[in-house]
């Protein structure tokens, strides 16, 4: 699948949106006004992008913490993201759940998770529901290559395996889980492997195109869709930023780091729009847009006011019955 | 009223929530073909079919993440645990997502979740099918944890459940599944609020606030006591978080003396908060510091003769009670 | 391999031990003499048997509740086994265990336990430890086909492939998790696909013949013990009494159970050495002996004296430091 | 003595017991070549191989459980949680291995294994990381649960522990790290024993007991009552489980009135379980209820005026003493 140009610089524009947002959201944790992990996409947007794009608006999301990505992917109003981070009561989360804890009902974004592997048996579930229901929506789970040997993973594997639910997983292989390079977590290379134990769909590929994410994604929604059950995707991607902001990162090398940027994602879609003629103006363009986009977000964000106490109060339970 | 078990005010509950909304579903090991565990589910597979009563395999923190995940998008799961020991493999799933979701969500979503099975020990069944768990999950804000006693209190507790929009803990007992008693008639919408506990028997005497199968051994104590002229206002709390504090404390500031007794182990639990609960708010009123009967803080021994020293017994309430008392025994 | 008779015939006892020690413990049970959940491993005993034969007495065996058969193949004191199941004193595991939490140090056996997939991690441990000291022993592990999709599972099998620990994992698939087939537990019916997630090695037999599963666990263990790694083996099994005393196994057919009587292990043995000459006297022999043995534990049992509360109160923790 | 963190505390814990004892190696989520998500296993990888400080993957379940295996055969494990959250995917191999194995085999086998990690809230980590587990853990017969407020007793508990032959519970706290205090000069093999609490200040106001962070908020509030006349009396049980119940009486009966100050929720736990031991022990010395200060009753908010609101202050801490010693605020 070729996507036309007119769609490739959409996503173009979605994945600048969140290196840009990103790029905001580590000032405002150096300037105090964010707290607590901060864990940053950078290096991974296309993976967010495509399989976004590749998703229908009622279809369901689930993410780890490292969550800005995909929940701007899936729309979220950059200003509430931000908002969130600064503990604000315009937040999407209301300031109770933090840049780990996004979540946007309204966009099909269910969070946002803490608990390495803890949310997979929860997309099993939103996947269950949509076969009790016969809703046709397909839920995406994403998770990162640190989780394949977890608990949760295997339970939420083995139920979605059985029960043939619509879902996907979409393991984001970004090589490391914090400090820990893949090669002291598996004896494995090539997870999709795993697939075989729960008589699951498998496929793998390079995530730093964006038109390729989407179309191999497509094809397990559409699979899911179909009612032929749940696919295991790994993607291969790299994050170019520490595992959270404490992290420098030691444990790989500056050239490495060099190497992987070369597949920036942005670059690689610029270059591909730049190879089918497309101008520098329209670039230009995109980023100015972005850039009004980003410090309209922090702005909102500033001079939203605080969390509340109430809210902290009246969500601890809903109080009264349906 | 009619007279009918514990397991069966507890399938009622199911079938007539189940006839009630069609969100609600059932899922668990063995609750379909094989009738359940201990029974309790029986007939509900041929009921409502395997689309609604679903069997799983051994894998309860994904089954209980199911549930939870298909909670936050409308359905209304019961979750079966065969017996609560079982739920320390899905703690978390309770613990860091069910309790969690709807505020950490800033209230955008609800998980309105039942889990349940039987809790406490059975017969024999050792140190790690024997756990009384109630002083783990009352812990945790973001939970209910019920604990009827009573066949009519589990089918209008059940339904409660059910009905509540947060994720609830309900505890039965398997020693009590095969209890009698009056249950509302059938076609009665009988519902017991969450929160509010029951004078259980009325006197003057001393107060025991008691919950699950120590409920009977105190009822059995009461009967012994009030021969010796000791009338027990003893307080079945049923929902154990949160408590009806101003039911405890209404019975005491009438008693002056209080005992708690439960089958859970001694260290924390609803048996020091309530005790917590009484000094503090009732300091005044109390003639003798509140004591407790549990279970020995021991891990449960297989043998039948030391598993009776580890469960409460009417001796030990009687002891307990007199103690207050200031009499002898 | 061929055993050579008198090994054959030394496992046949073993087997027959196993068998007449259960059908008296069903009998005490049935009597009240034993009490709790009581899981019978009859039908199942040649893979006790024949995997014990293939262990060295130094290596370290874990087992589920289902645990009197591995515990007696060990060389557990009948006397010992019987008296844990009356609740004695003298019972293998002081009466504080019962029929599920059987222990015997002195022969390598560390239980005996209740929660499904929780012994897998624990028996890793122990194979861990034997590396960390270098000792060359080997752990074997026993657990259901029911346990194959529990956490515990695959926490225990991905840190063992990773560290390559010197543990052998046989998965007895006796067809039924209480009521509950296989095939409403997993799209495999094949377990073994499921090592290569994990890049383990595996195997998979009918496990009716003692001589074979001798044989192939034999295998395994010295893959174990040359520091090649664990392997996976799934042995093909049935049970002919219920999943507990409790179950009347409705889920299964009266044909099904005597189709699958016809591959008794205890006749499948009997036939071979028949074939290869034995007498009748020779059999009649080893029944009267093991008759005896097993007369003697209930005996042993039921003149033993209760089990102790200080007992009880001692081991809920060691007093003092190392 | 010297003074150093609580972090340099326990790690110099670590390698003498280490050096001490070859069977004693380190195990968790980057332990080793990340040098310890919070720096507490810094330098450890390169002083004792990666036999000994070993990196696991994310499998907290399958480590811990290696962990009580190796145990069983005679290893003394330290298993790292990279916090104390992420043991809840580990409960059961906690409670229902560790805790029983002595007990349900007779006796036969021991499991001296210690687990530590970070516990509590640290900044603005939200609601699933900011857990204050010792609720759960001390509830079991069968665990120790360790909790040092100091360098001192950081590196003198854990070292009692490591040698300890039973499963240890050890609480640690990320906000404790960088703490700063006296500990014994190098060579001096200081053991703090586990069980025995410490008078943390003498006073004959008020007794308060508290542990972990929230000691440091009672010692600043201890300040400024000084000022207003009151004298605390601070203990500091240092171990949960067992209390040293006969340390904490003494003072009650010496001040007459008491306060509880924990983070930890209110519902049960060791705040609850304090309380309980002392109006049962204590009744006819109390002038007042035992009052607590705890966290308030809510999952964790990410914002940060939230947090302070959850979090026992000072001010809280001045007010509950005040009120126990029935003066006005
Ligand atoms: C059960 C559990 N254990 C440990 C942690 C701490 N932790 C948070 S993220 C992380 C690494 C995860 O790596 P990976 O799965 O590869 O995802 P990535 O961060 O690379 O996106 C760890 C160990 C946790 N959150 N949950
Ligand atoms: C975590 C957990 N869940 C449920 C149970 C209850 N239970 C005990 S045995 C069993 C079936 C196990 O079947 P399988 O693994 O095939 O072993 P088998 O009994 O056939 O030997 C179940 C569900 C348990 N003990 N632990
Ligand atoms: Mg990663
Ligand atoms: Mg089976």
């Amino acid at each position: 699948m070729t996507l036309d140009s007119e769609e490739l610089f959409n996503l173009y524009r979605r994945m600048l949106l969140i290196r840009r947002f990103e790029e905001e959201a580590a000032r405002a944790y150096a300037q105090s006004h964010a707290g607590g992990f901060l864990h940053l996409y950078i290096g991974q947007e296309a993976i967010a992008v495509g399989a976004s794009a590749a998703m229908a608006e009622s279809d369901y999301v689930f993410q780890t913490y490292r969550d800005h990505g995909i929940a701007l992917a899936r729309g979220m109003a950059p200003g509430a993201a931000m908002a969130e981070l600064f503990g604000k009561d315009t937040g999407c989360s209301r300031g109770m759940g933090g840049s780990m804890h996004f979540f946007d009902v309204e966009h099909g974004f269910y969070g946002g998770w803490g608990i390495v592997g803890g949310h997979l048996a929860l997309a099993a579930g939103t996947a269950f529901k949509s076969r009790y229901r016969g809703d046709g929506a397909v839920t995406i789970c994403f998770f990162g290559e640190g989780a394949t040997n977890i608990g949760g993973f295997h339970e939420a594997f083995s139920l979605a395996g059985l029960w043939k639910l619509p879902v996907v997983f979409i393991c984001e292989n970004n090589r490391y889980a914090m400090g820990t390079p893949l090669s002291r977590t598996s004896p494995l290379t090539d997870l999709t492997l795993k697939a075989q134990g729960y008589g699951m769909a498998a496929d793998g590929f390079v995530g730093s195109d964006v038109s390729v994410v989407k179309e191999r994604v497509a094809t397990a929604v559409k699979r899911a869709r179909d009612g032929e059950g749940p696919t295991f995707i790994e993607i291969q991607t790299y994050r170019f930023r520490g595992h959270s902001m404490s992290d420098p990162a030691k444990y790989r090398s500056r050239e490495e780091l060099e190497e992987r940027k070369k597949d920036d994602p942005l670059a690689v879609t610029r270059a591909q729009l730049e190879a089918a003629g497309a101008e520098v103006a329209r670039f230009d363009e995109i980023e100015e847009a972005v850039e009004r986009e980003v410090a309209a977000a922090v702005e909102f964000a500033h001079d939203s006011p605080p969390a509340l106490e109430q809210t902290m109060l009246d969500t601890v339970l809903v109080k009264g019955q349906s | 009223m009619r007279i009918i078990r514990y397991r069966e005010a507890l399938r009622e509950a199911m079938v007539e929530e189940m006839e009630r909304d069609a969100d609600v579903f059932l899922m668990g090991e063995e609750v379909g073909h094989y009738q359940g565990a201990y029974k309790v589910s029986e007939g509900l597979l041929e009921r409502f079919g395997e689309r609604r009563v679903i069997d799983t395999p051994i894998a309860e923190a994904g089954f209980a993440g199911v549930g939870v995940g298909a909670a936050m998008v409308g359905l209304r799961p019961i979750i079966e645990f065969m017996t609560w020991n079982f739920s320390f493999v899905a703690f978390d799933q309770i613990v860091s997502n069910a309790a969690k979701i709807h505020s950490m969500s800033g209230g955008a979503i609800r998980c309105p979740i039942v889990f349940r099975g039987p809790n406490g020990a059975a017969k024999q069944v050792a140190a790690q099918h024997s756990h009384t768990v109630e002083a783990l999950y009352t812990h945790f804000p973001g939970l209910y944890v019920v604990a009827p006693s009573t066949p009519r209190d589990a089918k209008g507790l059940l339904k409660a459940s059910i009905r509540d929009e947060n994720p609830v803990i309900f505890l039965e007992g398997e020693t009590l599944y095969g209890v009698k008693g009056e249950v509302a008639d059938e076609g009665v919408d009988e519902v017991v609020p969450i929160g509010k506990g029951r004078v259980a028997r009325e006197g003057d005497g001393c107060t025991v606030i008691t919950w699950g199968r120590p409920y009977y051994t105190v009822m059995e104590a009461a009967e012994r006591l009030a021969a010796d002229g000791i009338e027990l206002d003893v307080i079945d709390p049923r929902t154990l978080r949160p408590l009806d504090e101003e039911l405890m404390l209404a019975s005491v500031r009438k008693t002056n003396r209080c005992v708690v007794v439960h089958e859970h182990w001694p260290y924390g639990g609803p048996g020091a908060q309530i005790v917590d609960v009484i000094q503090r708010e009732a300091f005044d009123y109390l003639d003798a510091p509140v004591l407790r009967v549990a279970g020995l803080d021991v891990p449960m021994p297989y043998a039948s003769n030391l598993e009776d020293l580890v469960l409460p017994t009417v001796d030990r309430v009687v002891e307990a009670v007199r103690r207050v008392s200031y009499l002898g025994a």
